[in-house]
């Protein structure tokens, strides 16, 4: 919401590009669902939008404590946008805790509307503030409204049957509702999904619609509000259906289409971990689709179980996190050895060890790329915003057919949980995805290669081609078990050169701006939002700077060194202590700057801009 | 397990050896163990494309190289879960894991106890040699305490498992246990792990010759097999002893050794065997605590119960049943769309 | 298990909280496991510095932070091995192991059997949810079969493990049961597991408000309570029920319950506890196979066995008496060396 | 053996500088005893040597078979030595599978030794021969002696009360005999060592006497072999008392000092695996030193019951090979994040995954360094000889303590088997290793830092010190859990700086030859041998070639990127693909040539010598 909106209250509707609205409050506060109710009906209504939510890693941790509190970012415009927002413009606090956390993330000269009745001694103790910020100088600058969020809901709904305790949970419908009336939004997508989720007790529905109008009333009639805010639906959108998407769910979509598309069966073998889990609970609820899932008793389990899928001759697949891809990296080396097609992938988030679970990060890029004994390589793609999610899901279950080979996919718990609009896709539009089982038993050998170098892939129960596979190191094209020097370096060199193979199969390194010049910004993965903001804005400001973004990271497009020695210097921000940098220099011997920050949260364009401003005119 | 059979093809023990040479110590009981496995499975009448043997490393897992069929050698410990994965994702498959004490009941004591309770239709050989083989020598989870071994100079600090107790824990639904040496008894034993519905587990006490020979010479020598070892048999008294007079009874849940020659007692009195009670089963197992009582191989036991894979066909059905098949527009399209025209 | 103790020293419970907030749930069953443990350890005699608290990951597994003793909170799976590592390098210490069911039958089923197999002196409490609380609930491998859980949204293929059957199998020496919401029992059972020499394994059955509400109301609430537990106490028969009217006897090898009122049975009829019997614990612990007997709950097996840690330290006596402390510079020698003049 | 000496038979005693001997057989004929037999004589007689044992994969293949051939080379000088030889000039092949196998390892014209008997035509169909070779021409060009082993044994043996198969197994040190008559050996340390070896077996003792005085009077009597060769001891060793040392024997007693050194108990938590397992053994069997050796059920329990015997104040010590060590990552993070000391030693082999699990390979270095989830520091130490290895883990234990870290030291199946003579240290000669527990109460914190950034290390059981540490992240100085953005980004970077500082406190990298010039060799771990060799022949040539070899990878001595800009070019040999060229190529941007070699054997001094002329002469 850009700054002089905010100044003054004028009455009536006034017109806004974007706007960042952070929902924060206890874990039990219901803050996700709101946020997520506020982001369908944003979506539908047309706008741009990216999501950010940002949970605790308790599960209800004790009301009103800080690390109890749940917050989603919001950021919906009327132009192509790429991030969830660097600073909030409207900050709702339910509680004491939920503002002290998030007023950091707030923009100086934002507007705060608290839940004005948990501003109360005990809340206010849990948050530990000595007093109430309400009252001292510390929110001088900002709007602040004080609503009585609990106690007005509580009234409306006194005549319903219902305990003190549920009717306190409807308190965030009321919260939305007010919302929806600040930022002038429909509510039927509300009002229909609260009798969908609350079809069993019509008392919930009536509640929670009740609460939902009440907000929307209270805006429209307490002289509180000024102004209401209004943001037009984008209008660069091509033309189609639209969905909004969160990574995970995009992920898991993407898998499922690919089984679908190649007729096999696939084989997710996991076990459950943050902010993994939810590719696991999507799977699992997708069996019409076929999709067999395996919550294996760990993740050497799970990523051996889909070694044996994919022997057997499914897509096999396993998901997991940092500390649980740490577990998989011998069971990696064999799906190499015995050349089966695997897709793994890894939501990462902070680290090392358990680390902060519920935090972004991307550092196991290294991981990836390097973490398993002898020479074992394994391509790796990262996907770039939550919609990619999809394309690189589908993407991965290609190159690990064609070539037979596992495969990496990094993600991270900001693409997991964040959402965007998705044009969807139609089925019928995917490439085609080729399986050929080797059948005839003239002239097999198991480690044969075809133009890829790829290995046949034989299911067990076609007769004739029984043949053994294993761990040790195999004998060029028979298979068989061999230790001698020759053959080592040989199979060492094939290997190798099957995964530097995939470079001939995927698309060139594209440059966004111009094509050679001073300074080219090369993200990968999830930065992918941030870069784009900070590249508008620099436009915006007549700098001249363009972006590469990785979504293959080995091999790399085969452009990729051409593309980076046609600038003077190369910038790459990565959440982590400059783990791509470490490669692209040992790659291309170029002296790559690094833009590092491991803060468990996404880069904001402004921090990028300032780097590249430095860069660009040496300081800011 | 069982799966589809056929009786179209005729088999011969021969059909089943790979053209790989074999690479154990002269010796070693795990010839016994292949020779049966090969001798066994004319008689199944699963044909060979639909049989994997799986394993993962050690002497003993190197049995799946030796057979003329599908066959995947995994890292250590780790093949109950590939088998797992190669079952559930095909369970057309007659599936057979080969396993060494080390590698079941140390790395793989996992997945060893998961694959049991999951009761997934496959077979589960343990060649238990109560030693480390390939890596030379050093004391296993089924080693005895105070064994002398290359990691135990002074005697192994540790207790060992009883394999067959550990697999009644872990809900297991076949337990059984035979011998290298006595090849028929084995080859019953085999068809039987390879008829039951469920996982099967069949601990084989096998003899390494260079790093533990003689472990199992008690029970499987000539000279003192019979006063050693109770062959346990569904609805049959417990009889052993070289004359047949030696049995078990027992005393509320107590098992005790009775002579059948003392005038005192006869056969109406001994336990009578019940592969159906896991109560039971366990009581046998423990026979090894008790120095006097015999070593019993047999079936332990074998009930019935679904397989992880028929519950999850079952799933898929009811599932198929409601919905039917998913439509994968609707997967993409989602809970809520909108158009932008 | 047992460490020298003290009793110069005089605590209450507070002295054993730390200074940090509680973070799990308002109403998890976990608050009052901690209480209880809090409440158990002044009675144990045992100074606050030779305590040490570890764990893995999970809810439950959050447990170190909030005692004031030294504290581990490890990787998932792996506390019961860390604990080993302390516990033996460290025999003076007093090591007790927190663990969810996930934590510790899951991931971490190896490490759990292979403890209790070594009978460590360490004591193991196992907070029983049946389910994976800290992920936002998934089935864990105590849940029952089919069911519905994030990660099993049509019920959960899979058969449980019975924990008390496992650790029987796994060799333990020490296992028990006890529950949240019965804090006089469970202070009872927190206080036998600290006096085991040993191994200790405390089930214990703890409800999960947000994830899993109500899994045990059947054994832990006044109105079912006491018709559907059994509490077990060595020496005595096995009677329960409200008015104390039912009892548990042993047909062969089978439990059976009885009417004590029916006028056919009497207290004379019925089972005896006997703590020391691994084959009694193992049928008193299946009884929950059984639909139509109660839970047990109480001690189902304490018997006496060296712990590892006794175990070496005796080696370590022997060799040093036979030869000594050995000299650091015959080491660097070798067995054999030449001199360069 | 300088060709010439083999040109021509002629009467007594010829002198030699160096000779390089290999013993080939089956598993079962007791060719590694001979070897080192051979070996223990050699080394006390005064010659430098260098040895390196080749084992078959399986324990006893089946008798006559070549997957069941068993070797074991040795060079003996009586110069300075570096390698156990590029080349045999003298093979003693015991059957036809032993010829066939290693007949590619023997230099031209060299002496071939073979068991008549053994060549009939089972063994001959056995080892792949159509027809023999002493027999066809494949062997013109190399001297072949055809010696009646087996027989000549048995005959000498008939009287003694044993089976054939026993007297059978005498034959070695039949042959073992006549190559001390062939290089004029003393017969005593064998004699000794038999009678030690088979004290219960008065029959054994006496057989192999037998056999040995058999094989050496053969050579004496026997008009067959025209000449003895004599290799005088060697000049160039420093005064003192010495032994012969292996690799993991070495890094056993380094460890053991330095827990003795400490006074601190030792803890081993181990998973036997090839080539690591010895060094379980070789602790087991030192009880006497206190040292406590576990053997964990797999190697996650085996690093995390180290790491708790670490938190409880003992030192923790891993080992194991490449598998294990993709095993033990996810726990190295715990290790990382706690801040204890640990020391995880990787005996590295063939890879990927089961790989050649008896070959020796360097290919971990990547894995050691980034193999782990999230930003995970971890110093990195390499030996670079057996006896080095002592110094090594000696040294590990020093940082690990020091710096409150864990700590990798790499070596590999080369150096854990190879062995060389070492100067005995002196205990009294070792630096002191400080040992200070913190046990102040007053202004304790778990993550307070001293000089060094280490934090306190605490014993349990010091009474007013009960603090808890994990794997979530730290808040610095507290350690309570904490999820700050800021702390986490410090947290990092303090972890971080720690592992950095220690390069203030290891050996500047040294230069052997010239200071700066067209062309530095950059070694790592067990390759030094392999280029030491390389050098001095370079040297002799007169070709200007530098030697530098990094025996710390992280951090690397602080003037490694002087050293390496000193030199016009830089050539990396390594047992790998590339992995130290990947890293001194990000770390410094400089275009270092590779020469990798991945046939599971070390270089052969020839091999890195051609790559050096191709380099300094373009091509050779
Ligand atoms: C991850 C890993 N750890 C350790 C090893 C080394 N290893 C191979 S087999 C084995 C144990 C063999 O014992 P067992 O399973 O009883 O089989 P056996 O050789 O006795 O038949 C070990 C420790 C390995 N290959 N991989
Ligand atoms: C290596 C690894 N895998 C997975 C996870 C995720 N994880 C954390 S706790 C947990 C299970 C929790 O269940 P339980 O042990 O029963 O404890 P509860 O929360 O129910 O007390 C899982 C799967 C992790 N932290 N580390
Ligand atoms: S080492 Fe033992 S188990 Fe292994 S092959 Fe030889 S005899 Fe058999
Ligand atoms: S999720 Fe369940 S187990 Fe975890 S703290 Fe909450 S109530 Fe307790
Ligand atoms: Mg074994
Ligand atoms: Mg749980």
């Amino acid at each position: 919401m850009s700054e002089e909106i905010l100044e003054k209250k004028i009455k009536n509707k006034k017109e806004v590009e974007s706007v960042t609205v952070r929902f924060a409050g206890d874990s039990g506060d219901g803050m996700q669902i709101t946020g997520s109710q506020f982001t369908d009906t944003t979506a539908i209504f047309g706008n741009d939008l990216g999501t950010l939510p940002d949970f605790p890693a308790e599960i209800r941790a004790p009301i009103g404590t800080t690390y109890g509190v749940s917050g989603f970012q919001l950021q919906f415009s009327s132009k192509d946008i790429f991030t969830p927002g660097d600073e909030a413009d409207v900050l709702i606090a339910m509680n004491p805790a939920a503002l002290k956390v998030n007023i950091r993330d707030l923009k100086k000269g934002g507007t705060i509307i608290v839940n004005i009745d948990s501003f109360e001694k005990k809340n206010l103790e849990l948050a530990g503030y000595e007093g109430t910020p309400l009252e001292d100088n510390s929110l001088d600058g900002y709007y602040v409204y004080k609503v009585h969020i609990t106690k007005s809901t509580l009234e409306i709904l006194k005549d319903l049957p219902l305990g003190t305790k549920t009717a306190n949970k409807c308190k965030n419908f009321y919260a939305l509702g007010l919302m929806y009336w600040l930022f002038d939004r429909p509510m039927e997508i509300t009002l229909n999904w609260i009798k969908e989720k609350f079809a069993k007790s019509p008392d919930l529905v009536e509640a929670n619609t009740r609460a939902l109008h009440a907000g929307y009333n209270f805006g429209e009639t307490a002289e509180m509000f000024g102004e209401r805010y209004e943001v037009k639906p984008a209008e660069h959108f091509t033309q189609g259906l639209y969905r909004n998407i969160m990574g995970n769910e995009a992920l898991s979509i993407g898998l499922i289409c690919a089984s679908y598309n190649t007729g096999l069966k696939m084989f997710l073998g996991s076990y459950p971990i943050t902010p993994a889990s939810d590719i696991l609970h999507n799977l699992s609820k997708h069996k019409k689709y076929g999709i067999i899932t395996f919550q294996a008793e760990d993740e050497i389990a799970a990523i051996t179980s889909a070694i044996g899928a994919a022997f057997s001759g499914a897509i096999g697949v396993t998901t997991t996190s940092g500390p649980g891809m740490a577990l998989k990296t011998e069971a990696m080396g064999l799906a190499v050895m015995t050349e089966l097609p695997l897709v793994i992938i890894d939501i990462q988030r902070g680290g090392p060890s358990t680390g902060l679970p519920t935090k972004t990060e991307q550092a196991d890029l290294l991981q990836a790329i390097y973490g398993r004994n002898g020479e074992c390589p394994i391509p790796v793609i990262a996907a770039c915003t939550p919609s990619d999610c999809f394309d690189i899901a589908y993407e991965a279950v290609r190159i690990a057919i064609k070539y037979m080979t596992p495969v990496i996919v990094l993600s991270d718990g900001y693409l997991a949980n964040g959402s965007e609009p998705w044009l969807v896709k139609k089925y019928e539009d995917l490439p085609k995805i080729e399986v050929n089982f080797r059948t005839e038993v003239e002239g097999f050998a198991p480690y044969l290669r075809d133009e890829n170098l790829a290995r046949p892939w034989v299911k067990p129960g076609t007769p004739g081609l029984e043949h053994r596979i294993g761990g040790l190191e195999k004998q060029n094209i028979t298979g068989n078990v061999n230790y001698e020097p020759e053959n080592h370096e040989l199979m060492v060199n094939l290997r190798a050169q099957k995964v530097k193979n995939i470079e001939n199969d995927i698309p060139l390194l594209k440059i966004e701006g111009e094509q050679s010049g001073k300074l080219l910004v090369l993200g990968w993965g999830s930065t992918y939002g941030s870069i784009t903001a900070a590249m508008e804005n620099q436009k915006a400001k007549g700098n001249k700077v363009s972006h590469a973004h990785l979504r293959y990271l080995n091999p790399m497009p085969k452009n990729t060194e051409e593309v980076l020695k046609s600038f003077d210097k190369v910038l790459i921000p990565e959440m982590n202590m400059g783990q791509l940098s470490k490669i692209i220099r040992s790659e291309f011997l170029i002296d790559a700057i690094g833009l590092n920050k491991v803060k468990g949260s996404p880069f904001k364009a402004k921090e990028i801009e300032e780097k590249i401003e430095e860069i660009l005119h040496g300081g800011k | 397990m069982t799966t589809d059979i056929t009786d179209k093809i005729i088999y011969t023990a021969k059909d089943f050896a790979s053209d790989q040479d074999i690479r154990w110590c002269p010796g070693c009981g795990d010839y016994s163990i292949l020779a049966q496995v090969q001798r066994t499975l004319p008689s199944l009448g699963i044909t060979k494309e639909k049989l994997v043997f799986i394993a993962g490393i050690g002497c003993s897992s190197r049995f799946p190289y030796y057979m003329d069929t599908y066959g995947f050698h995994t890292i250590h410990g780790r093949a109950t879960a590939v088998a797992s994965g190669v079952k559930i994702a095909n369970p057309d498959l007659s599936v057979w894991i080969t396993a060494g004490d080390g590698d079941l009941m140390s790395i793989g004591g996992n997945h060893f106890m998961h694959l049991l309770r999951r009761n997934l239709d496959v077979n589960l050989l343990m060649f238990n040699n109560r030693i480390y083989g390939l890596t030379k020598g050093q004391y296993s989870p089924t080693s005895e305490r105070n064994k002398i071994t290359k990691s135990s100079p002074v005697g192994s600090p540790e207790y060992p498992f009883n394999p067959t107790n550990l697999a009644l824990g872990a809900n297991g639904t076949f337990i059984a246990r035979s011998m290298d040496r006595d090849p028929k008894h084995l080859q019953e034993m085999i068809t039987r792990t390879a008829k039951h519905h469920g996982t099967s587990f069949l601990e084989i006490l096998q003899n390494c010759n260079i790093y533990n020979d003689g472990a199992f010479f008690l029970y499987t020598e000539k000279e003192t097999k019979e006063d050693n070892v109770v062959y346990l048999q569904h609805g049959k008294p417990l009889v052993y002893g070289k004359n047949k007079d030696k049995g078990i009874k027992l005393d509320g849940f107590h098992p005790v050794m009775v002579d059948l020659n003392d005038g005192v007692h006869s056969v109406n009195d001994l336990l009578i065997h019940d592969e159906s009670s896991r109560e039971l089963a366990f009581i046998l197992s423990s026979f090894v605590d008790h120095a006097h009582l015999p070593m019993p191989v047999g079936v332990f036991l074998d009930i019935a119960r679904d397989s992880y894979e028929e519950t999850i066909a079952k799933q898929f059905e009811q599932v198929y049943e409601k919905g039917g098949k998913g439509d994968i527009n609707d997967l993409l399209k989602g809970r809520s769309t909108w158009e932008i025209k």
